[in-house]
């Protein structure tokens, strides 16, 4: 195979334009001693060998009734999603740096922010980040500089990989300083972050639905941040708002979200999709690209990548953040779905999730040994208690076909037999009957 | 043939619906507190299913495409990235495994992964790469976080200095300040490389790591870059190379025998990925074995043909995001390594070269290089105002849009006055090189004879000249 | 932006290449005989493959299509078809299912087709459905061969001749002519009915059928159909419904509740297949019960759950083409119907002759129907190019193209002078079909007022109006 | 769901625009008495339920290995291939019927006509049939009008579903006359078909590669049927063509084949692609649409349908055929699939089937029992003569993943032991050892 369209004609051609006699000399540009003495490379898989090769791996991968969540969902993509994003004109452009070549792109950005803005009831947006968890970590540094403040108060019903990313993104540079609320009723109690606010914390988050799937107590959190002068930054499942208040609503001035669930499929973790929005007053301490609508040279209107002046390309070490490339196509495609669905259908969404996996915990409930582990109203997704350890119980209902959930005594040994269970509106009646009566043969 | 487009929700009519679900047996009312719902539903459009679709396949419409037109934008890499790693990626055994999912229902895809990282280290010599970073900057952070690892592990707490080229591009000194690193720029020679001396005079105890692009962002290769590893080196300094440009290096050259620690590449450019209007991309991170334990996790294990996730490592910076990593984006970059053999690799970079300096030989008559030697797989040319009735390169960039090309990357890197950044990519052919340059030639003269002309372009476009500084000014990011 | 591409022969260089396979161990030279081999290499074009997907994707660019305009064109029902559909059709177990598998292994495609048979006897009451027609003409052709195998099952030899109406598509009299019948033309009454009396006077012993199209092509409905099948059955004949326009029934009436004996559907236009630029296209007919046994072969019998593919039937006309049918369209028109139940199966015909009306009351003051009264999915009005400056239907048509909008069928039905023909689907909101009505009132004006602007149109596509007559008489088809 | 996007008031506004009060009004068109009472309807399957139903019925089938072929091959579909026939500008646009506004799908046509000239040898081409089966009714219909004569001389070598097919298009109307020329030996003898030859004689069809997979001696025949007045209608697979001689070089006047192997998946059969080629001379008698080259209004080039006075819509009843939507899409892939093979890559496909195809041929045979049932030169299909029924042969291979070919009993009783078997360049050197071995376990 070669993506490369010269003959030896057009190379010989191109070699006497450029006044070189051969490509070697055109390559004597590296050093001969910093050349490439060979590689240890498999042959080439022309495109059929390689569609089979391909296959082969990906059926090695089980298909699965998937009932895992923590922080990945397995909602329905659209087909027009699908179908949509690989048109090559999205599919094949670049960061729109020539904005009247790229209005396509640019207004679907535009349409985007727009739409994260109606979810979280906030009024700024951006392109777009890596993920929920980097999307947290550039939301607590833009609360220190927003504030001028050090702390970042962390609940401990905060997914634990985003807890690790800032303890990472902050861990060499020692701040924002990163304290963890403990949470052993599996929320946030709001006395206890009172008691941990002082004039050092520039923000406290909440993420709700939380780890565990439990909604917190946003609104009195929030009042009690805003009263010692922290930002409060809500962390929330987009899915949710079709359902749930809007984070701007109960008094967030930051608000993050993991994207996935809107119209991108679960790809082992990646490429996902960060949101970030915020009050208006914090519009210029937002990281990465943010369109902008402006009129052209005939007063048309347009749109353009704007407020660079926070960017890296300017910036440079000053910058609000390092990002440059993010996860355009993954939010184009979160666009399309929250068009598709409307206000209406991403309700019927949510609240086939909060039907389903409340019949879901109802009928593992009643399996003798399992229990709920936290109490409290949850969304799409619950901590089950098992009579054993988790992992035992995943791995039975592996051999019936059902991903069961994620143990979590990788995150926390005092949770070796809890379950994180979720149903979303792709699980079935049957499923979830086949769920409970499978636990049934594990307690036995 | 449409030359703007609504936005969606001005196409939005109450009550209409596009995708619709079954009903829940009982309204999330039925389980949750009143006073956590939603009061007013989110103002999102409501359409029609196909609506949508034609909305955005209209508005799809009004860019520019590597699809459709010459993308030579300078440090991108718009090269054509076969359609069957689309396919692949999204098989539904790829696409649908979750992250969370134990090993053994996942050992395809984490054998992907495995042999992805085993691909790359055969491509830069490097010992180890995490697949984990997202792009190209968050894997420099990355990079620089596994070097404050690594001085931090051998108690040598003094090195709070990173150095950066002039020529750097922006990321480079801002994921090292977010490292918690100050930086310090190094000067290029007129030549466009690194100046030694400054670089020598530079280093010290206080420098943590020295970070290079190669080939640089002037598409030039660094010669010199063995002795700056020594100098950096000799200094008790890590060297870091931006591997962004990794395309004009595939099969030519292995950075682990320049000297090189720690760098990243961009798989989004140089493997593969199309660049999707901004992302996703992946930046995996390299290092040499020294390094190795720093690495963030989750790590892929293999033993005896059986693939393992590992959540924890010894030593390790930590995790840079949730879950592995963009996999999606690494399944296409394998798909596309497999594609090419030992002898094929190496005719990608040594076509993007080509064809770069082919563009550089046509045109440097009228559009002067900043360096004027062989380039490699990007040239750096110059638009000269005070000769061409004030052409300027944003006017050249512009008026290249009425001509049906895309324009190069411009004003970058910043050392250069009025810089066109040109890469044509190895995928293109003589046939369109040679209509882009009769493009940039023609207007050249058209600078001549009828400067208005070029200076209020683009002319043809679904807009006119955009209103940039009026949109920062009064930003409107959301229709709120 | 492109407004022209090269042909692909153009873009060709010897010796580029596309996609490469692997290379034989030995050529074909070392298994078959030297004569039996290619001289010369067939004149394709050369070209990488980044180049065919720019080629292709910028050529279809030049068109206008459903995603991008309304498409109103009469008798076609250009109505939105759901992606789902597509991803549906494709799905491995689907597409990669060969035709000469044994049933065993084709149990899930064998199922659809089934189901989709017994959904369409449903709709239209008839007993018995064959899915192998390729399309709307192939389903007559079939029709009329049952048709004469029934009366020869009769012995009834003198049956001849087959009624068409004035106002029937082109098919229907070369299908019937194709199946060895010779055709008489049955006249429409002013009101677009068929003319019962003539009807009755051209029915006789020689007649074998009466072919109908319903709603006929003037967006009508055969309110007499019934009397009409009551005098063909009288006379001996068999009655025929053209069910191309079933979109505006479906959900509303059965055929064969008006007596219809055999009728073919498009599935390609009622039943949810996008038109593909000319097909393909799929024709099921259906029969009444007696007819069943001379369906085509083969047949899907299913059996306790169990379905096969039956090559032979006693008493079958035979088999139309290879294979079972296509069956990939079959599966976009099962999925299309199963995302339907009973009410919204109504809505889909309300809705288009909600449309159609929609636009006839608000075009009929400028543009005068052909009958002038309710329509059914679709409208005929006419231009009068006595009172515009000589605005012709093809004027209008070329005219509306500059305006965003594909253009109606003109000049069909035969029997209305200057006929256009619009159906804008159930599919279309009300804003587009008021931009619709706007754009051709605004031509209407147009013409009063700039009468060469709209006769020169189209200005603003591709091309300007091309010369049909010149390329019919200097053929120009392949490039030689 | 609800693919009609009104909503209740805009019905209500439109209902009243039109001067009706209910919609009821506006259905009286249709007489109460012709009104559906009511129908037996499954209920409605959102979205996710009917895509999870089509995976569920797609799942029932089978995945092969396929070395099945009879007129229907698995070969490589190119990615490129089917992304971009996806693309709504063609995927949804109509036959060309506006020039100016289809530019795209008329220059698309325009290629497919010509490349189907270049692999075929021939002058002029069409815009597709419905399949290769009725392609040849087609060309049968074109040779009795072109000659005047009413006889078409079909060989036993034909596919026999191809044979069925003239059968049922000429058997009601009685013309033209079809005589079956017989083939014991797998392929047609030269002076059988002399012999057969008088002035009544309108064409000889000549499969070749025919369906036993054997080459046939095209020259000889034409030569023979031009002496006699009378035409040769060429079948031939046009993946063949990569290296075969063209058609149109060794005599045919007309040719026809079965492009289903040009890019277009298996699909059970279709939709399928009829391809129809001829000498300049025949031009005006070629069935379906054909687009032409002219010029615009400013002399630029363009496409147009052209010639349409041979089609239904202006000739009715005196029409040369009937077709009027065609396989399109299917073209579009398979002029798609062409440009990007070029000759090249069409060669290296065709050379790997013969070299596949020989290669297991050899394997079969070795295994004790089996043998080729014919002599001579074959393409990439052979028929394997089993010790056993066939049938049994493909029912033991099938439960080892092995669609093992097309048992010809169905067609002819004396067959039954014949297995007609294909190797296309998808199958792996594994498959073919698997095949073998296979055949190995029938045979005891
Ligand atoms: C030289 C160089 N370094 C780093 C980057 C940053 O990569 P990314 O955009 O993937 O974060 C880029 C991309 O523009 C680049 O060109
Ligand atoms: C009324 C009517 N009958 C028959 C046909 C022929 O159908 P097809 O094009 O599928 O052969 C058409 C299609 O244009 C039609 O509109």
């Amino acid at each position: 195979m070669t993506y490369s369209p010269h003959t030896s004609n057009d190379r010989a051609e191109m070699l006497r334009a450029i006044g070189v006699s051969s490509m070697d000399e055109l390559l004597a540009q590296i050093p001969a001693e910093l050349r490439a003495g060979g590689y240890d490379w498999p042959a080439a898989l022309p495109e059929p060998e390689r569609m089979a090769h391909a296959r082969a791996l990906a059926a090695k991968n089980r298909a699965l009734a998937c009932f895992a969540g923590a922080g990945a969902y397995d909602h329905h993509v659209p087909a027009a999603v699908k179908a949509l994003v690989q048109r090559g004109e999205f599919l094949t452009a670049y960061t729109p740096y020539q904005a009247e070549a790229s209005q396509g792109t640019l207004q679907a950005i535009y349409e985007f922010q727009s739409s994260v803005c109606a979810l979280y009831g906030m009024d700024a947006s951006n392109a777009s980040l890596y993920d929920g968890a980097t999307a947290l970590a550039e939301a607590a540094t833009a609360a220190a500089r927003i504030t001028g403040r050090k702390k970042i108060l962390l609940p401990e019903s905060l997914h634990p990989e985003w807890r690790d990313t800032l303890k990472t993104y902050f861990g060499a540079r020692g701040e924002p300083v990163l304290e963890t609320i403990p949470c052993p009723s599996g929320r946030l109690e709001p006395a206890e972050v009172e008691r941990r606010l002082d004039d050092t914390v520039a923000a406290v988050v909440v993420a709700t639905p939380n780890f565990f799937g439990l909604l917190e107590d946003g609104a009195g959190i929030a009042e009690r941040a805003h009263a010692k002068g922290a930002l409060l930054i809500a962390a929330a499942d987009p899915v949710s708002l079709g359902v749930l208040e809007a984070p701007g609503k109960w008094g967030a001035d930051i608000a993050v979200g993991e994207g996935q669930g809107l119209g991108n499929a679960l790809n082992y973790g990646g490429p996902y999709l960060g949101l970030f929005a915020c009050q208006k007053a914090h519009m210029r301490h937002i990281p990465g690209r943010i369109c902008g609508m402006t009129t052209d040279a005939e007063g048309k209107r347009g749109f353009v990548l704007t407020l660079q002046a926070r960017e890296q390309h300017i910036r440079r070490e000053r910058a609000a953040s390092n990002i440059c490339s993010n996860e355009a196509l993954c939010a184009l495609a979160a666009t399309i779905h929250l068009a598709l669905l409307g206000p209406e259908g991403l309700k019927e969404v949510a609240e086939l999730c909060v039907d389903k996996a409340h019949r879901l915990a109802e009928k593992a409930c009643a399996v003798p040994g399992f229990r709920l582990r936290f109490e409290g109203p949850f969304f799409h997704e619950f901590v089950l208690e098992c009579p054993v350890p988790a992992e035992r119980v995943r791995n039975a209902l592996l051999k019936e076909g059902l991903l069961a959930g994620v143990p979590l005594g990788r995150f926390d040994k005092a949770l070796k037999n809890s379950l994180l269970v979720c149903a979303t509106e792709t699980r079935t009646d049957g499923e979830i009957d086949r769920y409970a009566a499978a636990l049934g043969r594990v307690s036995k | 043939m449409n030359l703007s487009e609504k936005i969606s929700i001005e196409k939005s009519v109450p009550g209409r619906r596009g995708l619709v679900f079954a009903k829940a047996a009982k309204p999330a009312s039925a389980y949750l507190p009143a006073g956590a719902l939603r009061k007013a539903p989110p103002r999102l459009p409501e359409m029609g299913e196909f609506e949508v679709v034609r909305h955005y396949t209209r508005l799809s419409r009004l860019n520019f495409c590597l699809d459709t037109h010459l993308y030579p934008l300078g440090s991108c890499t718009m090269k054509y990235n076969p359609r069957a790693n689309e396919e692949i990626a999204a098989l539904d055994g790829f696409a649908g495994a979750h992250p969370c999912a134990p090993d053994s229902a996942v050992q395809g895809t984490l054998e992907v992964l495995h042999r992805l990282e085993k691909l790359l280290c055969e491509l830069t010599g490097l010992a180890a790469f995490t697949l984990q970073p997202a792009a190209g900057a968050h894997g420099e952070f990355t990079g620089i976080l596994v070097a404050a690892a690594y001085h931090r592990s051998r108690k040598d707490r003094k090195r709070v200095e990173i150095l950066v080229a002039d020529s750097s591009h922006g990321t480079n000194p801002a994921s090292a300040a977010l490292g918690g690193f100050s930086v310090r720029t190094v000067a290029s020679r007129p030549d466009g490389r690194l100046d030694m001396e400054a670089l020598k005079a530079a280093l010290g105890p206080q420098t943590a790591m020295v970070m290079l692009t190669v080939p640089n962002t002037l598409g030039l290769f660094e010669g010199q870059i063995r002795q700056i590893a020594d100098a950096a080196h000799a200094a008790g300094a890590l060297l870091y190379m931006d591997g962004a440009n990794f395309n004009a290096l595939l099969g030519l050259a292995k950075p682990a025998d320049f000297g090189v620690d720690i760098l990243h590449l961009n798989l989004h450019k140089s493997f593969s990925t199309p660049h999707g209007g901004g992302g996703p991309g992946s930046g995996p991170v390299g290092v040499a074995a020294a390094l190795e334990k720093f690495l963030p996790v989750p790590r892929i294990a293999e033993k005896g043909g059986t693939f393992a996730l590992q959540a924890k490592a010894a030593g390790s910076i930590g995790r840079m995001r949730s879950f592995a990593g963009n996999t999606g984006v690494a399944i296409k970059a394998y798909a596309y390594l497999r594609g090419h053999g030992a002898e094929t690799l190496r005719s990608i970079a040594e076509n993007a070269i080509l064809n770069a300096n082919y563009a550089r030989a046509k045109l440097k008559d009228l559009f002067p290089p900043a360096v004027d030697e062989p380039c490699m797989h990007e040239c750096v040319l110059r638009t000269e105002p005070e000769k061409t009735n004030g052409l300027k390169t944003l006017d050249v960039a512009k008026r290249l849009l009425d001509h049906g090309f895309y324009a190069p990357t411009i004003y970058f890197p910043l050392i250069v006055h009025e810089a066109i950044m040109i890469e044509p990519t190895e995928t293109e052919t003589k046939e369109t090189l040679d209509a882009f340059v009769a493009a940039l030639r023609a207007i050249h003269a058209e600078a001549l004879a009828d400067p208005e002309k070029v200076h209020a372009a683009p002319h043809t476009l679904p807009v006119k000249r955009l209103d940039e500084l009026g949109a920062a000014r009064n930003p409107n990011v959301a229709w709120g």
